[in-house]
């Protein structure tokens, strides 16, 4: 075209050679080689992540499918000599760490759950990065790195001091993890809360729906999917714990369902309980019945059972994640 | 219509649950300000002995713990408090690529049919317990990885970090950086897998619009969408690995006193949480309380780390 | 019946940048009132004040009185809650609920303020308000679906039937049209028209076309220059804004439209 | 404790023996905790269930946390009884007045295990032969003073092997450990001049490889050729094991071995104490067929109780434990060496002072 | 020099559901073409058909070609890159990337293929860029403030600047104009109007009046009802189309504009 029709909007501006940033042979070569490379790079990480992975699970399936049993879910350690069998045939088995598993970790979510997701509510809601707030956050990550055993430390010790020395029952498992859990709660619910996009909650306001409502029923709900699967991991960091629960929830054969008496075993305690005994003793005039190396095979059952109790959790997790599942923007 | 015998600016319903909730949201915030401060009354108060107490009681104490080397508690919490920092440093570094790298093929480069399947089995993985990790660690990588790493030192011997001669059973600070890494990583690849699908398709397609390449694209929108998110991922990561105990305990062949990098080479450091556990149970009163003594210091070290990497992600997300 | 709103000395800010200076107006009840003017002058801004949206964000607030039938909304005692009950709001983007159908978008307001609804008002309220949206023909036999899965033009019109379902008593709408078709814009051009017998509304447009078309009155906002605060211009009645309007800033930007 | 039932493997013939009971005292019920030693972790598993084979209606439970952790709760108040690998401090006798009822509490031995030296060495161990060592050497080697199998210290007393020259990894107990404790304290004793290190739980050089628990020094060992470590004789498997050079012969460890060391030990007179009986472990024993590396561990009970279940229940406990009943089970269990029978008359006068009424 | 787009019996998917039916259509090169329609019936839909950015969809995929000068984009030797490098797109929500600064904006398309550009040639460029889309003088003094710190409109015609930027052949723009004030709009309109000289362009516009100011073709897509495929109805030349409409639907939608 002529100079003369040249646009009024481009008065003054430069004169552009585009073959300068036409893209070469070579750039366009290195850009390519660069996309499969980092593609490669990525597919190899997932790969090399899947070694330990795999591993770790080839092992605990291998060496717990030995002493999965039905017996093994559905007695406790009362009576178990040795190596020898118990009367009902077995040799022990986990339904005693099952319960106290299942309790434990349940205490800890009714404690931890309502008070984090409370918290990211202020946090983010109500908040708007005031003074207080950022303390609260910054002090909410700086929980997050709380070692489990000082959070075992700290449980064991308040218990002491409110209910008497030596107090040892399974709430007292529950405080310790909830404190393990807040935090982890609190972030990925905040995480969660952030990303819910402000146009729900004016479109809400605009409503003329109080904050209450908006929050609960607009910004909450636009994020339960988040939130179920920010609460798994939180139960998930916990519900392995050991060291704390050593301290705190104790240890017994028997099993106890009193959350708040008594001393109950929980599923990794046992795994750690049973790898420490590593082996029993068979005296020289034992039956073939007799087992040396039962400890190490109910501690690798017993981890079996944890990741499959785990693995339950997750799925029930996500099915409520599903059915409440929001459809996002195309 | 109903509208009209509605008149202007009529007080609305639900204020008092308005006022409830919010009541509450504070108190939870506030609660934990409560909490911690409880832990930390707590550990400071059990601690207290080591700087109130009989000094001559505590260097007794701290000599018993270490075989008579060291008997400041300073002399005793430092070394620990190096170990404890390389070991998660070592764990992070390596935990950290690996896993930007499985978010990212989950978030953008599998299938996502057989996306949702992977994260699937990467949630699982971070709901493996670490007395597990444990197990695993000290009974079968250590004989596995021993070839790998002796290789390491014979070769790469001369960069003081991979000294050698390489430890056999390598129950070594190399390994457990290993295992913690497979223990953190899920963390960090669940959370920035997260954000990285959360990327809006917007940002997405005006990277593709410009002809970028799927690298570029993540380069250009995805990334720098998810940085904030990463960080804070992986202080969460580095808080765990920091914290971490039973694996470490089961894996490491730990040192009693002394700073070393030689991270190839058994007993050479140690963890203050681990140390925790093996020494707690049999420990006395006062003990207990050097213990928690080196406890508290951790809990100030978790404190300064998330602190420096909460102003690091403040700038990033201005 | 609707009611009116006048505004006086208005000084609206974000943090301390004052974005828009000094806005008196008067928008009659019952009638529509226009704010067109360039990109940046402050039409949103000022939109946002007349329901306290604008304090929603974090540092932002405002000086001076808006006065909703002559009570200031800003006044200490008036709960925001029941001023945005009483002065809907239809935005830019499309915001539906993504966690909602669409038969629920359109409850939203009335559901989320536990006002308990018989099924057959629910129905009619849900019809009467997408007919208004002239989307009832469109979504009628897939109400259950969920709203986001709409096109975008659909998610604008499920919005505006959303505001109108809560009878508000003024409408603000934010370039309510930008996202629609012709034939969309046309019905909720109609659809305004019919409102304004019950609501007072006002509407941001960047379509000067739509302002003369639908407006009683219009309001010009302008801006000195970037970086400076947007203020109004001009207000006039909108036969003489885009006949015969008595300043010149106005003029120009009307017949620059159609440069 | 009612609903406790759940999932318990009660024994079948549990009622057979109740008839025998009747002829003694009636059976003891009720909730007992201890706590405590984690070496006498599988003889007290034993013991509960022959204990309760006679008390069906006694739930007791044993809490293996540690000497340390389990003398404190003990002193709370909180447990009946405490295992421990030591004997009290006289900073736990004092505090122990506020815990009892009345008097102080005391110590009695109720288990005795050798502790074993095993290796893992290509051509010596997998042949199932032994190693024989003396103190001084055995000293040296954990030192880390000899770093070589094929060492001359090591090879002249072993001369029908033929050791390789494969370098020595030392395994220890990177925990606090009552195992440790004893086994380091039979060096101070007998080569003083190579072991020059307090006595501690804590292991106390750098040298070789720390692993957590029995059950990590015992994996560690496996795990590669030339290590050596020590763990309780229960644990050893098919590890090889040393000979203890006694006198002029090398002993081979076994639990009656190490019950021979006891029997020819002294109490130790420094404990002060009514009741206490804390053996003087004599490391230079000479007798005839003993091994001298041993761990004893003690029950700790009150003489008084504030509630006389507890009493009675400490009381019987301690009985059945220190009988040959218990040892028998804890040996069949745990492979205990049984209490020599020149501690036995001590022992029973010591339980018969706890007050029942 | 622009190219040529000619499109062959193209259906196209979202996983099972076939949004736009056979769409033939022949796009000449250094002209513009427009899309006009109503809302729903696969304007944008189809747009992205032709840099291949449909595919970007889970499950979306498409039947038939689309040939850049005669080659088929969808050929297996193709690389959707360098597709989306020739044709440029312009999207209908403003997308900065928000952390980049203005300039950083700007020359985010250009960065990929250079590596290092020299200062001089940077800021040529983003000035060249944000001349033409009439932003230079409104941010000149602020290129290293985050692009996502404009309004709304400022922030589309950053965008424009970005796509202009890397000089492509063929520029595709849905609805770039739906949030801009008429000024702008202007602006960019003559903006078009100038770029056709090198490029090809195709804009999706709900606004008529537009079509008529700026395209050379217009192509008018419809629907015969809600949930079936949407498809070509009429293409000619623009004054044809506005003038003298061949295809009764399109008069109907055409008039109905004025309605
Ligand atoms: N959240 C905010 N924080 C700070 N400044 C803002 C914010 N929103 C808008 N502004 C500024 O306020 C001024 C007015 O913006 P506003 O969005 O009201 O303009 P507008 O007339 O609606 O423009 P458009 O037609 O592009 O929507 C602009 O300078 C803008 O940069
Ligand atoms: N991501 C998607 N997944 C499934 N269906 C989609 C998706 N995007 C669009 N559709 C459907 O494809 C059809 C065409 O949509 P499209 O967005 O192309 O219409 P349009 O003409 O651009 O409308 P508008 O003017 O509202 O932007 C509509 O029925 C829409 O519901
Ligand atoms: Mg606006
Ligand atoms: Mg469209
Ligand atoms: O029984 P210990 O763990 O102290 O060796």
């Amino acid at each position: 075209m002529a100079e003369e029709t040249k646009k009024k909007n481009l008065d003054g501006a430069p004169v552009i050679d585009f073959d300068k940033f036409r893209p070469s042979r070579s750039s366009e070569q290195r850009r390519n080689v660069m996309d499969k490379f980092m593609a490669g790079l990525i597919a190899l990480a997932f790969v090399i992540a899947c070694i330990p992975l795999v591993s770790v699970l080839w092992t605990t399936i291998v060496n717990g499918i030995k002493r999965l049993n039905l017996n093994f879910l559905t007695y406790n350690m009362t009576g178990v000599v040795g190596g020898n069998p118990t009367p009902s045939g077995g040799y022990g088995g986990v339904l005693h760490a099952i319960i106290g598993t299942l309790e434990i970790t349940g205490g800890a979510m009714l404690i931890s759950i309502p008070i984090g997701i409370m918290c990211a509510v202020y946090l983010v809601e109500y908040a708007h990065g005031g003074k207080l707030a950022m303390t609260v956050s910054l002090l909410v990550d700086v929980m997050s790195g709380i070692p489990s055993i000082v959070a075992g430390l700290f449980a064991f010790s308040m218990f002491t001091i409110v209910f008497g020395p030596g107090t040892i029952n399974g709430i007292e498992g529950s405080v310790a993890l909830s404190l393990l859990m807040l935090p982890t709660v609190v972030k990925s619910c905040e995480e969660m809360l952030k990303i819910v996009p402000n146009d729900l909650r004016e479109a809400s306001l605009a409503l003329g729906v109080t904050k209450q409502r908006t929050i609960a029923k607009i910004v909450l709900r636009t994020a339960l999917p988040g939130i179920v699967s920010g609460c798994i991991l939180a139960i998930a960091r916990v519900i392995g714990e050991t060291a704390p629960l050593l301290m705190t929830a104790g240890y017994i054969a028997s099993t106890n369902v009193n959350l708040f008496a008594g001393q109950m075993t929980t599923l990794p305690v046992y795994v750690y309980q049973e790898y420490s005994k590593l082996s029993a003793n068979c005296p020289a005039n034992a039956t073939a019945a007799c087992v040396p190396t039962i400890p190490m095979e109910r501690a690798w059952a017993a981890a079996l059972v944890l990741i499959v109790v785990v693995l339950v959790l997750n799925l029930i997790g996500r099915l409520v994640a599903k059915i409440f599942a929001v459809k996002t923007e195309r | 219509m109903s509208s009209q015998d509605k008149t202007a600016l009529a007080p609305s319903g639900g204020k008092t649950a308005d006022k409830v909730f919010r009541g509450v949201a504070y108190a939870c915030g506030i609660l934990i300000l409560v909490v911690l401060a409880a832990v930390f009354l707590f550990l400071f108060f059990r601690a207290w002995p080591l700087i109130g107490g009989d000094q001559k009681a505590n260097s007794d104490v701290i000599s018993s713990f270490t075989g008579g080397k060291v008997s400041s508690f300073w002399g005793y919490v430092l070394p620990l408090l190096f170990g404890t920092v390389l070991i998660s440093i070592l764990a992070l570094i390596i935990a950290f690529f690996v896993s930007i790298g499985i978010a990212l093929f989950i978030s953008h480069y599998a299938p996502k049919k057989v996306a949702t399947g992977l994260s699937y089995v990467i949630d699982l993985l971070a709901a493996i317990p670490s007395v597990i990790y444990g197990l695993w660690g000290g009974l079968i990588l250590v004989p596995a990885i021993y070839p790998f790493w002796n290789w390491v030192a014979n070769h790469l011997g001369f960069i003081p970090l991979f000294a050698g001669p390489a430890a056999n059973p390598q129950r070594t600070v190399a390994t457990v950086a290993v295992v913690l890494a497979v223990m953190v990583l899920p963390i960090i690849t669940s959370m920035s897998r997260d954000i990285f699908l959360q990327t809006p398709t917007l940002q997405q397609e005006a990277a593709y619009g410009l002809g970028a390449t799927k690298w570029e694209m993540i380069k250009l929108a995805v990334i720098p969408f998810g940085r904030s998110g990463i960080v804070s991922a992986s202080m969460l990561a580095l808080g765990r690995a920091l914290g971490e105990t039973m694996a470490v305990l089961m894996i490491l062949s730990p040192s009693v006193t002394g700073y070393s990098i030689k991270i190839l080479q058994a007993s050479q450091s140690n963890a203050i949480a681990s140390n925790i556990a093996a020494q707690y149970p049999e420990a006395n009163d006062l003990g207990v309380s050097v213990l928690i003594g080196t406890g508290l210091i951790l809990f100030l070290i978790t404190f300064i780390v998330n602190f420096v990497a909460r102003k690091i992600t403040e700038k990033a997300g201005a | 019946m609707g009611q009116r709103i006048d505004v006086n000395h208005e000084n609206i800010y974000y943090g301390d940048f004052l974005a828009v200076e000094d806005v008196n107006i008067n928008i009659e009840a019952n009638k529509v009132t226009a704010f067109i003017g360039p990109s940046g002058c402050g039409k949103s801004t000022v939109l946002r004040t007349l329901d306290r949206m604008h304090e929603l964000i974090p540092g932002a607030h405002v000086e001076g009185e808006v006065l909703l039938e002559g009570k200031n909304l800003y006044d200490k005692d008036v709960d925001p809650v029941s001023v945005r009950r009483d002065v809907g709001m239809v935005f830019q983007r499309p915001n539906p609920f993504p966690t909602m159908s669409i038969r629920e978008n359109v409850l939203a307001g009335v559901r989320l303020n536990n006002k308990h609804i018989s099924k057959s008002d629910a129905d009619d309220l849900v019809e009467w308000a997408l007919r208004g949206a002239n989307l009832w023909n469109e979504v009628k036999d897939r109400l259950d679906n969920p709203g986001i899965g709409l096109s975008g033009g659909q998610q604008q019109r499920l919005c505006i039937a959303r505001a109108v379902a809560v009878h508000p008593q003024v409408v603000l709408m934010d370039e309510p049209c930008s996202a629609l078709d012709p034939i969309s814009t046309l019905a909720v051009e109609d659809l305004i028209n019919e409102l304004k017998d019950d609501y007072t509304i006002v509407i941001v447009t960047h379509n000067m076309q739509q302002a003369a078309r639908i407006a009683d009155y219009t309001a010009f906002f302008n801006l000195k220059a970037v970086g400076q605060p947007g203020h109004l211009e001009y207000f006039a009645d909108t036969t003489t804004m885009f006949n015969n309007p008595q300043n010149e800033e106005a003029e120009r930007y009307i017949s620059g439209r159609f440069g | 404790a009612t609903v406790a039932a759940c999932g318990d493997n009660t024994a079948s013939t549990s009622n057979s023996s109740s008839s025998d009971q009747t002829a003694k005292a009636a059976p003891i019920s009720g909730d007992f905790q201890g706590a405590g030693a984690t070496s006498q972790q599988a003889a007290v598993e034993a013991w509960i269930a022959g204990f309760q084979g006679t008390n069906p209606d006694a739930k007791i439970a044993y809490n293996p946390t540690g000497s340390g952790a389990g003398v404190t709760t003990f002193l709370t108040g909180a447990t009946a009884w405490a295992g421990s690998d030591k004997a009290l401090s006289d900073d736990n006798i004092a505090k122990s007045k506020a815990v009892c009822a009345s008097g102080q509490a005391f110590d009695v031995p109720v288990y005795i295990s050798p502790i074993a030296i095993v290796f893992n060495l290509k051509g010596v161990s997998d042949a199932g032969k032994h190693i024989n060592l003396d103190a001084a050497t055995a000293a040296k080697i954990f030192d880390g003073k000899i770093t070589t199998w094929n060492d001359p210290a090591i090879q002249d007393q072993n001369k029908d092997l033929k050791l390789p020259s494969t370098p020595i990894t030392v395994v220890h107990r990177s925990d606090k450990s009552g195992t440790t404790q004893n086994f380091v304290s039979y060096f101070k004793d007998q080569a003083p001049d190579a072991w020059t290190y307090d006595l501690s739980e804590n292991w106390p050089n750098e040298v070789g490889q720390g692993a957590k628990g029995t059950s990590g020094v015992i994996s560690t060992v496996k795990q590669a050729d030339g290590t050596i470590g020590y763990a309780d004789f229960s644990q050893v498997g098919d590890l090889g094991t040393a000979a203890i050079k006694v006198g002029d012969s090398y002993n081979e460890i076994s639990a009656e071995a190490g019950s021979k060391v006891i029997e020819d030990s002294k109490l130790d007179d420094t404990a002060k104490g009514e009741n206490r009986v804390v053996v003087k472990i004599n490391h230079a024993t000479e007798a005839k067929g003993a091994y001298p590396i041993v761990l004893v561990s003690y029950d700790i009970v009150c003489p008084a109780y504030k509630d006389t279940k507890q009493a009675e229940f400490a009381k019987a406990w301690l009985t059945y434990v220190t009988s040959d009943e218990g040892q028998k089970a804890a040996q069949d269990a745990a492979g205990s060496a049984p209490l020599p029978s020149s501690l036995t008359s001590q022992i029973s006068k010591s339980i018969e002072a706890i007050k029942t009424k």
